[in-house]
């Protein structure tokens, strides 16, 4: 499956037979609010640890999908921006061939899986991820009293050392396949909604197949505002977003700089 | 001057069995203190095990922390061995003769310790035989050989293999030196350990043998085995690790921190089991004078690395270097490239100071200093920095669990090579005889000269 | 309980129910969901596949309509429901975050009584039939003298049915609670639009969206509907792209996603608007309906861009240029709110601002204001009632001057936390003899009860909801249980009871009047009956001859609704109405700075139990990232101004009181305002809630709006000083603002608008 | 004559001008060549002296010798200056230096560098220029020149060993940086998005290489030329070869580093550049051919004893190893220069071919060699083909004695 961005070269020749199917979600940035539901939600779905107080300050909180919120500008021509930011499934990830044992690795449907009985926990995976989209359980989570009565229970529980991270809800993948199976049927558009694409009020997040010219998220990912987070690095996202759109831009922020000519915000 | 004394082969073998035969006070002492200080090691493994990385100070974005510090550290302590034993004695250096068995042993310890920690830094120890053994134990799944991970233990374990048997080989005579001179249990022991060792030629011409084909085969090895493990860092993206010059630089610090390291502990030996008479003065002014090439060679590398830090043109590995020279990293970077070359260098460069025993030691201290600072800016600032994505930036301190085991890994080698010197001769005696055997003097003009048989 | 029986769905293999239902087409979704259930099967069985059941959101009062996932008799998941016309499937943070309401360990899982004294922190469990009889006894004693008084949220639906014939014919005094009033706006709207209901502006069809002060996308009626008007309105399909210009006193959520957002100095904003309706008018004379706000002028021109520049800090050809865009769109709305309606003349802000829409004349227009579709039920109302400040500062004066109720019941308020601290609503309310609360959970006014009743979750009871927003149709939402009560009632324990059962039951027992007024057992009945009658009408969104398959259907979908008749309202009034300046609670000598409190997008304004849900409190604030604790939010000037760095401890003073919190630099902010998140800062409520942060409604001012008896919540002024310490805000960001790097933007923007 | 027609290329070339610098790929490549080779062999007289193995006698004026070549190397070096942008319109290690960078810098850096080299020839051969003086009667002009008052007395051999141990260590320091700085200034900041931090150190590396190949070619052709056979004997070859082939592996070592950190990183600025460019893809099979000369050869050659421990064996793998060193550079230089785009920009679009070289080229090439080589038969003509003092000093202390029944070589260490 080659995808070549546009106006580099690149090869992704991912030796992974494709079966017609590559799992894809267009972010629409003019759309996102910032409103965190798409946060919440994914928790919800996902069994994810409950990030307590001390987790966040010792910055070891774990949130698969996260609204990085830049400033630019200054007051009071300031603004903010949100960008929902969550594992990429690059084709070319760099996560994976650094993986000791094979607990992560790119599956014929695009997706990069995580398999957490595999997985011994170097954090090398998380080291080479530019998206910073991996999360590691520092601690055994505390599953003693009555949080444990909502947790969704197709979904793995992640002990101490184990890497997580999002998944595109592969067990709502599965479990629509399997219904459609028992209908003798195969997938379709539309039948597979991740957590956080369900509960976006914005429909900021678009989710299917990338290989049918025909799904929504197909035929958004080549609208001409579309591009791709750090795309010069070469990993052939699955993950699409749509620029912000500021009439009051003095240009399109150009993606790389001869010399850093356009502002960036305040500096760190 | 020369100032090789004139010893008798009866003498030396006093000396030089003396650590093996008798055990003095300061010997309990030590051991005690080493025990205590791995003593408290395991309690702090145990702690980590049992309650998950998050006694560390280890987070997101810093993944990696003192434990992968540690590992580099030592691996790069453990090339000490090699470098002396197998470069000197394929190019014949007379002046390894004291030093080789201390070297190769402290490899073998430091490689042992470092592996520890490649274990124990991992989030389910208990599991990482999946990764270390070559085998499929669950579902026919084999590790995954394009990993830099599974390149690490082929590496150090084949260095340690290679560096075991070149120190059992070399032990042989020793050994059965050892055997003769004892009685009891421990002449049983020694007995079986030095495999019929009888002194004949045939034996003496397959122990060079060995020597030569080992120091022959272990040479890529040593090469190898640190540009593996540069290549944990250089394989990856992240700016400021993706660096292209890791393999050789990451080497010559080895090779600089190593040899350093075996200054300090010839210096121990030296008046720890009073061997005033095998390491001299001279083999200080020798390594000395290697080291001043390496750390040059090092300066080099390390020079270059900044240099392009700065001039990749790319804002995250500028943030790096910023970052690494700004307050506090500013003051462990001065203070490391002061350790490294600017302080050590120029002391080296006068013979009178590289024949000072003391002054080596402090400089070999000061060098090892530098050299784990060294890791340090390379691993945390770089991960403080990660990526373009500078959402997840963040800060690491290191925990007291950490530095526990930081400091239990120099008492675990420690105690290893204290337990060493109590069961086998630290000094290669077969060496010092042979030594002693192939000098000569020779008269030119008014003088008469010290001379010695080269290849 | 019996086990639901829920019909499968017409079209999929029917079970033979017999009689048909049909289901009318009106804004269905592309794919329908599986709500099935089997009918027949034993109590016990497990079936291992998960059911979904329809219900409705109450953790805001906007009521859009959700679906839960049970599997194994546990709620799993909480989705939107697809169905429902306010939200068409798409949820909140909040909305998710009702799991760990549900099964919040520091629920209240029995009837409890304080062992010792009130306040003692120490309870003990009782049984209902052992509690019941004497509070009904004390009931029945209240009535006669008329000692009764009743503190709720605002409720609307049929819980507000209830209510109101209770509390009528017990003769009770019902109070309703509301932090942060928004009466300015619904008396702008009365005023302007005619109605009390503020009607829905129609963003998702509208070319331009004028704001001030507004933050419909983060707290508001329905922040998902605004939401999924707003994505529709940036990149909808078939339309152009919508231009969005935002007026606020700071860059608020809803500002961070308009076009262009500038700031307003805080109290102006009606001053503002005057000015930009004088610039659309463009020399035309002012329509009568706004004649009022010229202040007897008869022209605006004392609005005049220029005039206005300086008071109001925005620049004159800001204005001029946004009132031209406002007006040259072929269809604009102007919305207001926030801050803007929490002045001393919020009336007047509002009216201003809402008046725009009027020179627009999109009243009833697609892209404009709509008014929202009435209640389909005559007598179940689609608005709640709110009790002014005044009213609640008389009525705690009554009691501390002796005049004291005998019986206090509660449900759903935190007054002793929302009210200003000035007002020591604690102490007071402490004076009345006998308190009943039905919260379940123990938050600071139910730490007063001498008997706590729990209620159920909303998710394991009945009730229904009409929602306030909503032009298109005129819905009832019903809320059904999607699982049993987690406390349950059998052998052992006592469990939690439905409030508003234990009303209706009340209700039957204390007999006459009341028993006529509330002829149900039970809600469901009483929801039933309703439902029945929706039945008889033969229309709406679900349609059967027989009234049980109807309601099987009706619950089934979620609620009924039918596309709304047209409304009339009432023609614009505007007099009486005259433009003043906002007062504040003390001059800018002493306190310098104007305290803006925002409700968080994920905690509230800190009523109700979201605080005690760890989801809420761990994810990002979307401006700061903030969480777990209350932080205030500075400009850099102030901070350099004040020799404050970042994550220093300050101390906020009011004239009611101070509060501490760490200093976050904020870029959005002006020198002149500070901004306090609400949600933080209980004392009880607990374990995720308890003593963190800081409750910024403790130190408002009680300075009232004097048209509508509101508290002026933004009228505070306050003081900052540092207090040499400091702490880790801990942030979702970091330790460090991230910023965009030159060279490789991972945020990318075009400034092509096609 | 051969020189004069690489002059007439050199000319032919200059005649398309100065403003492109494509069609002067392969003249900057016989530059670096030159420069690289010339100037590293004197490093080989110097680490066997530090080292005080005593085998190294016959080589040094062999070695040092190549360094009047630098007289070349600098004649080609000038019109570089014009053909490469300043700092001012690329990313260089001169930052924003606000003048003579690089141009004046690196003149001057170059220009140190051979002055060193000839300095470093000039101290070494000072006792046999003596030498020669006294046998001469002092009519030998050059010798009288340049040996000055020298009469071997301990204070001027002291300062003559010290002069040589100083000027030896300045010179290896003083070629690493300046070949480093050479790859970086004329190579690779050429090359818009190629940052490889391994260019520098692998540019010296082939010079070190270079060092000992050409030692050994020269030492090769001095024994043939000059009858010299009973002075250098199997001993030199074998232990410079020994030196080589260490060097060879470096050599792959190097490249691999490199080309492993850049094809796992498979980020594509980087990858169209050392994969497509340098190694594989457009120029695959000079690469191939480079590396079987630079490596793959010498290690089977030199991997056996008889070819190790011979005459043929070392020079035969110097040979290749120069061949591929030559390849090497042109893979550096010509390609980089064919490269039109801006070198500020972010990243190289289109891995460039290597073209055939053209006539001028091959003149130049053949030009550049011929004057070298003119100008080493030149100054061993003058100067000598060994090193009188060495020899002697090497002889005294390294002598074949017995022990027991054998004959073994004992060193005598007077240190
Ligand atoms: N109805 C009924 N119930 C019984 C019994 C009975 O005879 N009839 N026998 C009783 C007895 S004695 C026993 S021991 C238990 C046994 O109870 P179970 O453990 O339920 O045994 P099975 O039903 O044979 O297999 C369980 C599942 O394992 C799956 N499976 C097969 N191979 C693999 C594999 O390699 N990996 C994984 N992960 N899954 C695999 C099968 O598809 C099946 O769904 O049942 C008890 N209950
Ligand atoms: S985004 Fe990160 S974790 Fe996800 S596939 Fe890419 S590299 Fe791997
Ligand atoms: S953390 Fe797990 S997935 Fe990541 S590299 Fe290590 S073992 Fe593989
Ligand atoms: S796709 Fe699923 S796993 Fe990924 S962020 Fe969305 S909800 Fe989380
Ligand atoms: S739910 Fe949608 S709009 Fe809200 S933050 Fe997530 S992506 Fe943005
Ligand atoms: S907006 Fe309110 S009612 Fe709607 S889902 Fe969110 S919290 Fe519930």
């Amino acid at each position: 499956m080659k995808q070549a961005a546009e106006g580099t070269e690149q090869d992704t020749s991912k030796p992974v037979a494709s079966i017609g199917r590559r799992w894809g979600m267009v972010v629409d940035l003019d759309r996102c609010t910032g409103c965190q539901a798409c946060v919440v939600a994914c928790h919800a779905e996902n069994n994810i640890a409950l990030n307590l107080e001390d987790v966040v300050l010792q910055q070891r909180a774990i949130n698969w999908i996260r609204i990085e919120r830049y400033w630019e500008g200054e007051y009071p021509n300031v603004k903010a921006r949100f960008l929902p930011m969550f594992c990429q499934h690059c084709n070319n990830a760099p996560c994976e061939p650094v993986c000791p044992v094979y607990a992560t690795y790119h599956n014929q449907e695009g997706l990069n899986v995580q398999v957490y009985n595999r997985c011994i926990g170097t954090r090398y995976c998380a080291n080479n991820c530019p998206y910073h989209a991996r999360f590691f359980n520092f601690w055994e989570r505390d599953l003693d009293d009555t949080h444990r009565e909502y947790l969704n229970p197709e979904v793995t529980v992640r002990t101490k050392g184990i890497m997580e991270k999002c998944t595109f809800c592969v067990q709502r993948i599965r479990r629509s396949e399997w219904e459609r199976r028992q209908a003798d049927e195969e997938l379709q558009e539309g039948d597979v909604q991740p957590a956080c694409v369900q509960a976006c009020p914005t429909d900021t997040l678009v989710f299917g197949n990338l290989e049918d010219e025909n799904s929504r998220v197909a035929q958004l990912a080549e609208n001409k505002r579309h591009y791709r987070v750090m795309e010069n690095l070469g990993t052939d996202t699955n993950v699409i977003y749509l620029k912000k759109v500021d009439p009051h831009a003095s240009e399109t922020a150009p993606a790389h700089a001869g010399t850093a000519a356009d502002s960036g915000g305040n500096s760190a | 001057m020369h100032e090789r004394p004139r010893l008798t082969p009866i003498q030396i073998n006093r000396d030089l069995l003396r650590s093996v035969l008798e055990t003095p006070l300061v010997f309990y002492v030590l051991l005690l203190l080493l025990m205590g200080l791995v003593g408290l090691g395991v309690i702090a493994a145990t702690l980590m095990v049992s309650y998950g990385l998050g006694v560390t100070g280890l987070n997101h974005p810093v993944f990696w922390g003192f434990f992968i510090i540690n590992f580099v550290f030592w691996v790069g302590i453990s090339h000490a061995g090699t470098m002396i034993s197998a470069i000197l004695r394929l190019s014949a250096a007379e002046w390894r003769r004291p030093v080789v068995r201390a070297a190769e042993v402290m490899t073998v310890f430091s490689l042992l310790t470092a592996a520890l920690f490649v274990v124990l830094h991992t989030g389910r120890p208990w599991r990482t035989l999946y990764w270390a053994f070559p085998y499929d134990f669950v579902r026919g799944i084999w590790p995954d050989v394009r990993s830099p991970l599974v390149w690490d233990p082929s590496a150090i374990f084949t260095y340690l293999t290679g560096s075991i048997l070149f120190v059992y080989a070399a032990l042989i005579p020793d050994l059965a030196l050892a055997r003769d001179q004892t009685t009891g249990w421990r002449r049983a022991v020694y007995g079986v350990l030095c495999l019929g060792w009888r002194g004949n030629a045939r034996q003496w011409k397959l122990l060079n043998a060995t020597g030569l084909l080992l120091s022959a085969l272990i040479l890529p090895v040593f090469v190898s085995v640190h540009s593996i493990v540069s290549w944990d860092f250089g394989m990856s993206l992240v700016p400021g690790w993706h660096v292209h010059i890791f393999a050789p630089y990451f080497v010559v610090g080895a090779v600089l921190s190593g040899v350093a390291a075996v200054i300090a502990l010839m210096a121990v030996m030296r008046s720890l089991f009073r061997l005033h008479d095998y390491i001299r003065p001279e083999h200080f002014d020798m390594i000395g004078r290697l080291l001043i090439v390496v750390a040059l060679a090092w300066a080099y590398f390390y020079f270059i690395d900044v240099i392009f830090a700065l001039l990749s043109n790319e804002e995250a590995e500028y943030q790096v270097m910023k970052l690494r020279l700004s307050p506090p990293y500013l003051y462990l970077f001065l203070l490391m490239i002061t350790c490294n070359v600017f302080l050590p260098v120029p002391i080296w460069m006068f013979r009178k100071f590289r024949r000072n025993i003391g002054i080596m030691v402090w400089t070999a201290i000061v060098v090892n200093i530098g050299m784990w600072l060294e890791r340090f800016l390379i691993i945390i600032p770089t991960l403080q920095r990660r990526h373009p994505d500078a959402f997840a930036w963040g800060d690491y301190s290191a925990s007291l669990v950490e530095i526990t085991l930081v400091i239990f890994s120099f008492a675990n080698v420690a105690l290893l090579l204290l337990l060493f010197s109590k069961i086998f001769p630290v000094i290669p005696i077969w060496e010092e005889k042979e030594g002693h055997i192939w000098k000569r003097e020779f008269r030119i003009g008014k003088l008469r000269l010290p001379a010695i048989v080269r290849e | 309980m019996r086990r639901r029986d829920v019909l499968k769905l017409a079209g999929t293999s029917g079970l033979g129910m017999g009689a048909a239902v049909a289901f009318a087409g009106c804004g269905t979704p592309e794919r329908e969901f599986h709500l099935q259930s089997p009918v027949e099967i034993p109590e016990d069985t497990v079936t291992g596949l998960d059911t979904w059941y329809a219900t409705i959101c109450q953790d805001s009062g906007d009521g859009c309509g959700v679906i839960v996932r049970v599997k194994s008799g546990r709620a799993r998941k909480i989705e939107g429901n697809p169905d429902y016309p306010l939200n068409r499937g798409k949820s909140s943070a909040r909305a998710q975050a009702a799991l760990q309401t549900l099964y919040n360990p520091d629920r209240i899982p029995n009837p409890m009584v304080p062992r010792r004294n009130r306040g003692s922190g120490r309870y003990r469990f009782m049984r209902w039939d052992d509690v019941l009889p004497e509070f009904q006894d004390k009931l029945g004693a209240a009535r006669e003298s008329s000692g009764i008084v009743m503190i709720t949220e605002p409720v609307n639906g049929h819980l507000g049915m209830i209510l109101e014939r209770f509390t009528q014919s017990i003769g009770a005094r019902w109070l309703t609670f509301e932090p942060l009033e928004q009466a300015a706006v619904r008396q702008a709207s009365a005023r302007v639009f005619g109605t009390t209901r503020v009607p829905q502006f129609d963003i998702a069809n509208t070319d331009y969206v004028l704001s001030i002060g507004s933050n419909f996308l983060e707290s508001s009626d329905s922040l998902v509907h605004y939401g999924q008007a707003y994505g529709n309105f940036r990149q909808g399909e078939g339309r152009s792209r919508g231009t969005f210009a935002h007026f606020d006193t700071h860059l608020t959520m809803t500002a961070a996603n308009a076009d262009e957002w500038h700031p307003v100095t805080p109290g102006t904003e009606g001053t503002l608007a005057l000015s930009i309706a004088h610039a659309v008018l463009d020399g035309r004379p002012v329509p009568a309906a706004l004649q009022p706000l010229t202040g007897g002028e008869g022209t605006l021109e004392a609005y005049a861009a220029e005039n206005v520049a300086d008071v109001t800090g925005v620049p004159a050809e800001v204005i001029q240029r946004v009132a031209h865009d406002f007006a040259a769109a072929p269809t604009a709305v102007a919305i207001g709110g926030g801050s803007a309606a929490g002045h001393t003349n919020g009336l007047f802000n509002m009216s201003a601002i809402f008046a725009l829409n009027l020179l627009m004349n999109n009243v009833g227009r697609t892209g404009g204001v709509l008014l929202n579709a009435p209640s389909p039920l005559p007598d179940i109302p689609a608005e709640a009632p709110v009790t002014s400040f005044e009213e609640w500062q008389t009525f705690l004066g009554e009691i501390e001057s002796g005049q004291v109720p005998q019986v206090l019941l509660i449900h759903g308020a935190n007054p002793v936390f929302g009210l200003p601290g000035v007002l020591n609503a604690g102490s007071t309310l402490d004076a009345i003899p006998y308190i009943v609360s039905f919260s379940n959970v123990l938050d600071e006014t139910t730490a007063l009860a001498d008997l706590i009743l729990p209620d159920h979750h909303y998710l394991e009871s009945w009730g229904t909801s009409v929602p306030p927003l909503g032009a298109e149709y005129s819905t009832l939402g019903v809320q059904q249980p999607v699982v049993r009560p987690y406390h349950q009632e059998f052998e052992g324990a006592a469990g939690t009871r439905a409030f508003a059962d234990v009303l209706l039951s009340l209700a039957q027992s204390l007999g006459e009047s009341l028993a006529e007024a509330l002829p149900w057992t039970t809600m469901r009945d009483a929801i039933r009956a309703s439902v029945d009658e929706l039945q008889a009408r033969g229309d709406g969104s679900v349609t059967s001859d027989d009234p049980e398959v109807f309601w099987l259907s009706v619950l089934q979908r979620g609620g009924w609704w039918v596309p709304a008749e047209s409304v009339t309202a009432d023609a614009p009034d505007l007099t009486g109405l005259t433009a003043a300046e906002a007062d504040f609670s003390s001059d800018a000598g002493e306190f310098p700075y104007h305290l803006i409190v925002t409700p968080s997008v994920l905690l509230g304004d800190g009523s109700g139990s979201l605080a005690a849900s760890p989801w809420l409190q761990s994810t990002a604030d979307p401006m700061t990232t903030g969480v777990w604790t209350t932080w205030v939010a500075l400009s850099p000037q102030t901070m350099a101004a004040l020799g404050i760095q970042e994550n220093d401890i300050v101390r906020i003073t009011s004239v009611a009181g101070s509060l501490l919190a760490p200093a976050y630099p904020y870029p959005g902010i002006g020198e002149g305002v500070v901004s306090v998140p609400l949600g933080q800062g209980h004392q009880e409520l607990g374990r995720y809630a308890e003593n963190r942060g800081e409750n910024a409604l403790r130190i408002l001012a009680p300075v009232v709006q004097e048209e509508t008896g509101a508290l002026a919540w933004s009228a505070t002024r306050v003081r900052i000083a540092p207090t040499g310490r400091r702490t880790r805000l801990p942030r979702i960001e970091g330790i460090t603002a991230p910023v965009q790097m030159p060279d490789e933007k991972t945020f990318q923007i075009t400034n092509e608008t096609q | 004559m051969l020189f004069v027609g690489g002059v007439a290329g050199f000319a032919m070339r200059l005649g398309s001008g100065l403003e492109d610098r494509g069609p002067w790929g392969y003249y900057a490549a016989v530059f670096g060549f030159l420069f690289t080779v010339g100037q590293a062999a004197p490093m080989v007289s110097f680490v066997p002296r530090l080292a005080r193995a005593r085998w190294h006698g016959p080589l040094t004026r062999a070695s040092q010798v190549v360094a009047v070549a630098g007289l070349l190397n600098v004649l080609l070096f000038l019109p570089l200056l014009w053909l490469v942008p300043s700092n001012a319109e690329r990313v260089t290690v001169w930052f924003n230096w606000p003048w003579g960078a690089p141009h004046f810098f690196d003149t001057i850096f170059v220009l140190m560098l051979v002055v060193n080299g000839f300095a470093f020839l000039w101290v070494q051969a000072i006792p046999d220029l003596a030498a020669l003086r006294v046998q001469s009667g002092g009519t030998h002009r050059l010798a009288r020149l340049l040996s000055g008052s020298f009469i071997g007395t301990p204070k001027q051999w002291k300062v003559q060993r010290i002069g040589l141990a100083v000027l030896g260590g300045c010179y290896v320091m003083n070629f690493i940086f300046v070949q480093s700085l050479i790859s970086l200034d004329y190579v690779m900041t050429l090359v818009p998005g190629w940052k490889s931090s391994m260019f520098p150190a692998f540019y010296s590396i082939n010079g070190l290489l270079a060092a000992t190949a050409t030692t050994i070619v020269v030492l090769a052709l001095i024994r043939r030329f000059y009858g010299l056979q009973r002075y250098i004997t199997v001993d030199q070859f074998w232990n410079i070869a020994k030196i080589m082939l260490a060097l060879n592996l470096a050599w792959a070592y190097h490249w691999w580093a490199d080309f492993l950190t850049t094809w796992y990183g498979r980020v594509p600025r980087e990858t169209v550049v050392t994969l497509g460019m340098r190694s594989f893809g457009e120029n695959t099979w000079l690469f191939v051919i480079a590396f079987i000369c630079c490596f793959v050869l010498p290690l089977l050659i030199l991997m056996w004893n008889p070819w190790r421990k011979s005459v043929a064996g070392p020079t035969v793998v110097a040979v290749l190893s120069l061949i591929g060193i030559f390849i090497q550079r042109i893979i550096d230089y010509v390609p980089t220069y064919l490269v039109t785009q801006d070198p500020l920009d972010h990243e190289l679009h289109e891995a460039i071919a290597i073209p055939w070289p053209g006539l001028p080229d091959v003149l130049i090439i053949v030009g550049g060699l011929a004057g070298a080589i003119f100008l080493i038969t030149w100054a061993v003509k003058a100067l000598g083909p060994l090193s009188n003092w060495e020899m002697q000093e090497c002889m005294l202390l390294r002598r074949n004695e017995k022990f027991l029944n054998a004959e073994v070589p004992y060193v005598i260490k007077p240190q």
